[in-house]
């Protein structure tokens, strides 16, 4: 009955288990959105029992042309990550150069927004509910863009030095699954922010 | 993913590199943290251990997964116990699963279909005996939601005695539910008591329910407490469990003396005493004990003969 | 220790559940009569539960218990899967009993919270604050503290008290084991409940939110008076402060230290509000929030250094000399 | 990394004596999820002693009323590091510790899904705790307030706000958490990764030792949960740091918001934490019954069961802060419906048992008084769940005893359980069973001692979190049995840490097997060496090494 630690291998059938990047990265979007859920349910809580304004009607102007831009880039990133795949470093970088791009409008939009409702408006974090919460929820959306942004301009650094190649595609697809998290974050922030909250 | 590139040169294994930078970045970060409550130079002193942690397990990792091979020793290790099973007498081809226990079973649709006719048969007496006595149909159902409804605690007969549709929908919901609950329960319990079943179903079974109603009723819904007409209760609970149990037993095949005679805790299929049925009766689907001696014994001790 | 101890703990057992001071199986009012009723099915079902569950258990465990001299101790008991029906029954019959808990359970929340409030019935704005209790009277024009004064309620006509309540600070909860059960008090936000003792007598309680370093001394007496008394207390209540020339150095002491601008006593320039209205203090039975008797020793020491009753309190030691001291106890001892 | 020298069939070989330094730089080093699993319970042990310190303190100062043991202050800041240690530094990392090292070990894997995220998770953990316990010592913040956090472990607001808690004491409660929550988000993402990527062939999810299905419940539960908790830990310190005004009530802000997020946390943290107790149950039953588990499918889904609805009854904390009758009965029925499962893990143990042949091992002693006390915590839960009961019963000792019967008569006697099982095949060398049934024994007295007798305090109407109570309430006499059985408690924890350094050194041998087991992590030396199995293992059945003891009537038959 004496038999080895090693249970005899049998089975032939194939083994193939999920990623586990991937599965990394759907655990780590889960977390995440569970933060964003609570940060926007505060907003949505406090919406409208300001007693002093500003209001958001009075102040926030619809970010069009910025929300485009970082609708546009999970887009582009999406085409880096199907470029590497098929081994065509160069249209990847090009994708991936155009990604960066397009998230940095979209910071730079923020940040213009937030200058005007600074210094226009007179609205900061301890104004009332609202700032309290406007800031902290786009402010998180927006640290997420820059931690995306971060390793995105990574990736295109090491896209351009040559150091990427179609084995890597497994690892750019798992940055461009956050990046889709966060565009996807921005399509709820933008509905509850601009469009239910004004 | 599993990849078999883990294995190393010759007789080792490739194992992920030892690396202190993961413990500097919690360092780092939580010197960040530390600083908000001490002094903004150990938050300093954070953000640079963050920085270079960042890059140096950045480089564990980019562009390969930094390895270590670690040898292999041989050893045995002996997978062995000294306990033994219970020998088999004849193992017939049929011989079927053991996880399939009790013996015989009901289907658990059976207990739905079950329900649903103890719940329809039991409106009758509860229908009777609303029109006998306040001549409305719809008093019984009223009395039922009343449960539900707390304004509607100090109701006057003549309310109760009206149509009410959030009356009739309540009563539904909590007669519905009730009787598919019931019904389950009779498909899955009956089994275990096959030898009385028109006196296990149609008779203890409500009797039981009545007490447990007797003595909840009164927080459980006043208004109905007071105005409730026991034997007529328990008549309608007596025809909920006949018909109940009639429809459950008409399928049930659990009738065979072999069944009859296991023991308790066997009808269960909490535990098997190893008693065997027939082989040639014992139908693969239906036959779940089938270590033991002989056809048919008594629970006991077989352990012991069996050996 | 040994021969006081369970004789004690039988008298405990006898008499603490039914007669304690503030045991919840003690109701004296219909929401603590109600949540009793309720709890005692809950009681009773839970207890059944256990004796069946808890007796499966025990046989199971000496019964199959590993008997090493046994003929069959080195053999392996049959495995068994599982069984669909005994599974199904072990999870329909819970699944009944929480339906049927739950009926009773709704019931009673709904005809606790939502019972209608009668026309005559009193109305009482309690404030909660960091360490004590605020009550209103906004209909009678009366502001107390710590000690609640309400109507005794008559079964056939009720007078019940319905409470407004809310926090100045932190959150508290407002908890009379014998009248009801307990409601937080909690700043921006209105909660109300409702007591109607059904006899007189004091009922004791105690915050039951932990709100800051001297939540343990945040103690409730509610005085369930019958109505004559009652009318008496509201009639005495409603007067200002007396104002006793005897003591107008006390009164000069009080109103020329800091005292002034947390106090108010009605008729004089005090008029604070971060601490309790003092105009009846002498007419209470306790001081700091409940936790001591009110005579004038107490009341010296409590102004010397109030921390000495409670620490944590927010009135800071006064630092008065002993004369003026004196005659400060000497003034606040007349406010009856 | 040192190659782990490993015993081999009856003969030890003595490693070489290494510098401290070198053992050192292996420990801070490592990936390895054995040795970050070890990591994990030693520190976990170490303040499970601190915590246990301070709920001495405690109970020596509420043994008789009107004490003057410790000042107001100090209590308030004894019960708030108490909750804090207990939840996130003892429970959390124990749990997390023994999912560490036995997930892979039992799924057949040779590590972890992320092995560096693994150790940076463990190490984040460890310097929040570190970071909590430095409030007594260091910042002299607004007030010179170098203080301990007194707000209580679930920090109500506004009692956190800048005004009523000034200087850092309460910032060091809210780093401390988040540090430490993001280690466990960590942990929990790697948990599940390495359940759902790493599995040896043949270990189908629905072969998975039931073990790792809790394991892989509960970090999801994690992730989801304590993120809620990381936001609103966020918003609190924007509003002491920023000046913002989440939950400023001055400002408008809500108070009921806070308790809104953290029970969202709070409430399935308590399943977090009970979960991998029953993932143990779920071990150690079957093997001293010698019988396969009962219903492993409804266990599974008892188990997610129970994970999905703990997601929608955190309001039962809040029945008194008047959210109006229409939630107060949802709430009720969601939390009552949670019994059902509970009801099919307790019956289903009770049927594993039922029929087998039960050693009574220390381990399925503490087994075997966790099922009992389960029992007793979920009917006190049923009645904790009916809302108007709550109303009395809420915020009193009553809900203290109850939640303590959940964490120390289940969580932590299944811990104790696991200990004396495992221990073996972490060591290498068995507990002594000698020690362990005293252990056991004088632990069960006075479990039993404090925590049945603390019911009864709450029932006549003492409130918790007082530092001390009035003399004519009639609290004390229970008081003083409660205070004395944590002294039990006390010396019988004692017992169990000198059982663990004397066997360490002393115990008997254990061999791989020792138990005659059924799971993976059985079927290599013990101590596992570093690469776990020389040779992935494949499995066709639920208990592989079942089928190889006995090839003549394997499990993989039936399955």
């Amino acid at each position: 009955m004496s038999q080895t630690a090693v249970i005899p291998q049998t089975a032939n059938e194939a083994w193939i288990l999920p990623s586990r990047g991937v599965v990394g990265m759907a655990c780590l979007i889960v977390a995440e959105s569970a933060i964003f859920t609570i940060f926007v349910v505060a907003y949505l809580y406090y919406l409208g029992r300001d007693q002093r304004g500003p209001t958001p009607r009075q102040v926030l102007d619809l970010p069009l042309f910025t929300s485009i831009c970082l609708l546009s880039s999970s887009l582009t990133v999406h085409l880096a990550v199907a470029a590497l795949h098929r081994g065509r470093r160069h249209a990847c970088s090009l994708w991936l150069a155009a990604t960066v791009l397009l998230g940095s409008i979209f910071l730079g939009g923020t940040a213009h927004e937030w200058y005007t409702l600074i210094y226009r408006d007179g609205l900061t974090i301890q104004t009332n509910l609202f700032g309290t919460t406007f800031y902290s929820l786009v402010g998180l959306h927006a640290t997420h863009v820059l931690v995306g942004l971060a390793m995105l301009s990574l990736a295109l650094v090491f896209s351009l030095n040559g150091s990427m190649s179609a084995k890597h595609t497994g690892r750019l697809e798992v940055l461009s699954l956050y990046w889709h998290f966060v565009d996807a974050v921005w399509v709820v922030v933008f509905t509850v922010v601009y469009v239910l909250g004004r | 993913m599993h990849d078999d590139a883990t294995h190393g040169q010759g007789n080792s294994v490739l194992l992920p590199r030892p690396t202190a930078w993961p413990m500097a970045l919690a360092l780092g970060l939580s010197l960040i943290f530390a600083g908000m409550v001490t002094n903004v130079a150990v938050a300093a002193l954070g953000l640079a251990m963050t920085l270079a942690a960042c890059v140096g397990w950045f480089r564990q990792v980019l562009p390969h997964e930094a390895h270590v091979p670690v040898a292999v020793i041989a050893e045995e290790v002996e997978i062995a116990s000294a306990r033994t099973l219970i020998q088999r007498p004849q193992r017939s081809a049929s011989a079927a699963p053991r996880k399939v226990l009790p013996v015989e079973t009901f289907l658990i649709g059976n207990g739905i279909r079950g329900g649903i006719a103890g719940g329809l048969a039991m409106t009758v007496p509860a229908g009777i005996f609303s029109v006998l006595k306040y001549h409305s149909f719809w008093y019984a159902i009223n009395l039922l939601a009343a449960g539900g409804f707390v304004d509607w605690a100090s109701a006057s007969n003549a309310f109760l005695c009206q149509f009410h549709l959030q009356g009739l929908l309540a009563a539904l919901v909590i007669h519905g539910l009730t009787s598919l609950l019931v019904g389950l329960l009779y498909g899955a319990m009956l089994p275990m008591f096959p030898r009385y079943p028109i006196v296990t179903a149609g008779f203890m079974a409500p009797l039981l329910m009545t007490g447990i109603m007797f003595s909840a009723l009164n927080i459980l819904s006043p208004i109905l407490n007071q105005r409730i007409d026991w034997p007529w209760f328990i008549l309608s609970q007596i025809a909920f469990g006949l018909v109940c149990g009639y429809v459950v037993n008409l399928h049930a095949k659990v009738r065979t003396p072999q069944f009859q005679a296991l023991s308790f805790a066997e009808r269960a299929g909490l535990h098997s005493n190893l008693v065997e049925l027939d082989g040639s009766q014992a139908d693969p689907s239906q036959t779940g004990v089938q270590r033991g001696t002989q056809p048919g014994t008594k629970n006991g001790d077989k352990e012991d003969g069996a050996l | 220790m040994a021969h006081s101890f369970w004789p004690g703990l039988a008298v405990q057992i006898s008499t603490g559940f039914s007669h304690g001071s503030t045991s919840i199986f003690a109701p004296a009012g219909t929401p603590a009569h109600s949540i009793f009723s309720l709890s005692m099915l809950v009681l009773s079902i839970v207890a059944a539960i256990f004796l069946v569950v808890a007796g499966l258990l025990l046989y199971a465990v000496v019964r199959y218990r590993h008997r090493a001299d046994a003929a069959n101790a080195s053999v392996e008991p049959p495995q068994i899967y599982g069984s669909t029906q005994i599974e199904l029954s072990w999870t329909v019959i819970p699944v009944l009993i929480v339906v049927l808990l739950f009926l009773a359970t709704a019931r009673i929340i709904l005809t606790t919270q939502n019972a209608p409030k009668p026309a005559n019935a009193l109305d009482v704005t309690v404030i909660g604050h960091q360490f004590w209790w605020e009550y209103d009277y906004p209909k009678l024009g009366i502001v107390t503290a710590n000690e609640l004064h309400i109507p005794v309620s008559d079964p056939k006509h009720p007078t019940p008290t319905y409470l407004t309540m809310s926090s100045a600070d932190t959150d508290h909860s407002f908890w009379v084991p014998r009248l009801a059960g307990k409601m937080d008090l909690i700043p921006n936000q209105i909660n109300t409940m409702w007591i109607d003792p059904q006899a007189p007598g004091l009922y004791l309680g105690q915050c039951a939110q932990y709100c800051g370093v001297q939540h343990a001394k945040m103690l409730i007496r509610v005085y369930a008076d019958n109505p004559p008394e009652f009318a008496a207390w509201v009639a005495h209540q409603q007067q200002p402060a007396v104002d006793d020339p005897g003591v107008a150095e006390g009164r000069a002491v009080f109103l020329h230290n800091a005292c002034m601008s947390c106090h108010t006593i009605a008729g004089t320039a005090a008029t604070g509000r971060f601490g309790p209205d003092l105009t009846h203090v002498a007419s209470r039975d306790t001081i700091a929030s409940g936790s001591v008797t009110n005579n004038p020793a107490n009341l010296r020491a409590f102004i010397d250094n109030p921390a000495t009753f409670k620490p944590g309190v927010l009135m800071p030691a006064m630092h008065l000399s002993q004369h003026d001291l004196d005659a400060v106890v000497a003034y606040l001892s007349t406010l009856k | 990394m040192a190659v782990q020298t490993t015993t081999t069939a009856g003969t030890t070989q003595a490693a070489p004596r290494r510098l401290l330094l070198e053992v050192l730089h292996d420990w801070v080093t490592t990936v390895d999820h054995k040795k970050i699993g070890l990591m994990y319970i030693g520190y976990a042990l170490f303040f499970l002693v601190v915590a246990g310190c301070q709920a001495l303190l405690m109970r020596i100062q509420l043994a008789v009323p009107n004490n003057h043991f410790v000042s107001p202050q100090t209590f308030d800041s004894l019960f708030t590091m108490h909750g804090t240690t207990m939840v996130f530094f003892v429970g959390m990392p124990i749990l997390f510790g023994f999912g560490n090292y036995l997930v892979p070990l039992m799924i057949g894997a040779r590590d972890m899904a992320f092995p560096r995220l693994n150790a940076f998770s463990f190490w984040i953990s460890a310097f929040g705790g570190m970071l909590l316990y430095f409030s007594y010592f260091g910042a002299s913040g607004l007030y010179g307030a170098g203080s301990a956090p007194d707000v209580g472990w679930f920090a109500y607001a506004p009692l956190t706000a800048q005004i009523f808690s000034p200087g850092h004491s309460t910032d060091y409660w809210t780093l401390a958490i988040l540090l430490s929550g993001i280690g466990n988000i960590g942990t929990a993402l790697n948990i599940v990764a390495t359940t759902i990527c790493m599995r040896c062939p043949g270990m189908k999810l629905n072969r998975m030792p039931l073990l790792v299905w809790l394991y892989l419940v509960t970090s999801c539960l994690a992730f989801v949960t304590i993120s809620p908790l990381t936001a609103a830990q966020i918003m609190l310190m924007l509003d002491r740091y920023v000046g913002s005004h989440f939950f400023d009530t001055q400002a408008g802000g809500s108070a009921v918001l806070w308790m809104h997020f953290f029970w969202i946390f709070g409430h399935p943290e308590v399943y977090i934490l009970v979960l991998p107790a029953f993932a143990f149950a779920n071990e150690i039953i079957p093997v001293f019954s010698r019988k396969a588990i009962f219903g492993y499918p409804a266990m599974v889904a008892a188990s997610v069961g129970i994970g999905f609805i703990s997601l929608s009854v955190w309001a039962h904390h809040m029945f008194t802060v008047g959210l109006g009758p229409g939630p107060n009965t949802f709430f009720t029925l969601a939390t009552m419906v949670i019994a059902v499962p509970t009801g099919i893990k307790i019956f289903n143990w009770l049927a594993t048992i039922w029929g087998g042949k039960i050693h009574f091992t220390v381990a399925m002693m503490f087994a075997t008084g966790f099922l009992f006390q389960f029992l007793i915590a979920g009917l006190t839960g049923i009645m904790l769940s009916v809302a108007p009961f709550d109303w009395q019963l809420g915020n009193s000792y009553f809900v203290v005893a109850h939640f303590h019967y959940v964490l120390v008569g289940a969580i932590l006697f299944m811990i104790f359980s696991a200990f004396y099982y495992w221990f073996p095949k972490m060591s290498g060398r068995m507990l002594s069973e000698r020690l362990g049934k005293w252990h056991f024994w004088i632990f069960l007295i006075g479990f039993h001692l404090t925590f049945d007798f603390m019911h009864v305090p709450g029932l006549l109407g003492m409130p918790r979190r007082i530092y001390t109570y009035e003399a004519d309430r009639g609290w004390m006499i229970w008081n003083m049995i409660v205070s004395s059985g944590a002294v039990f408690q006390a010396v019988a924890t004692l017992l169990f840490v000198y059982n663990m350094v004397w066997s360490y050194f002393k115990g008997p041998i254990a061999g791989p097997d020792p138990w005659d087991a059924w799971t993976l992590e059985w079927s290599t030396a013990s101590p596992p060496p570093a690469y776990n199995f020389a040779e992935v293992p494949t499995v066709e059945s639920r208990r592989p090494l079942w089928d190889i003891k006995h090839p003549e009537d394997p499990d993989s038959r039936y399955e």
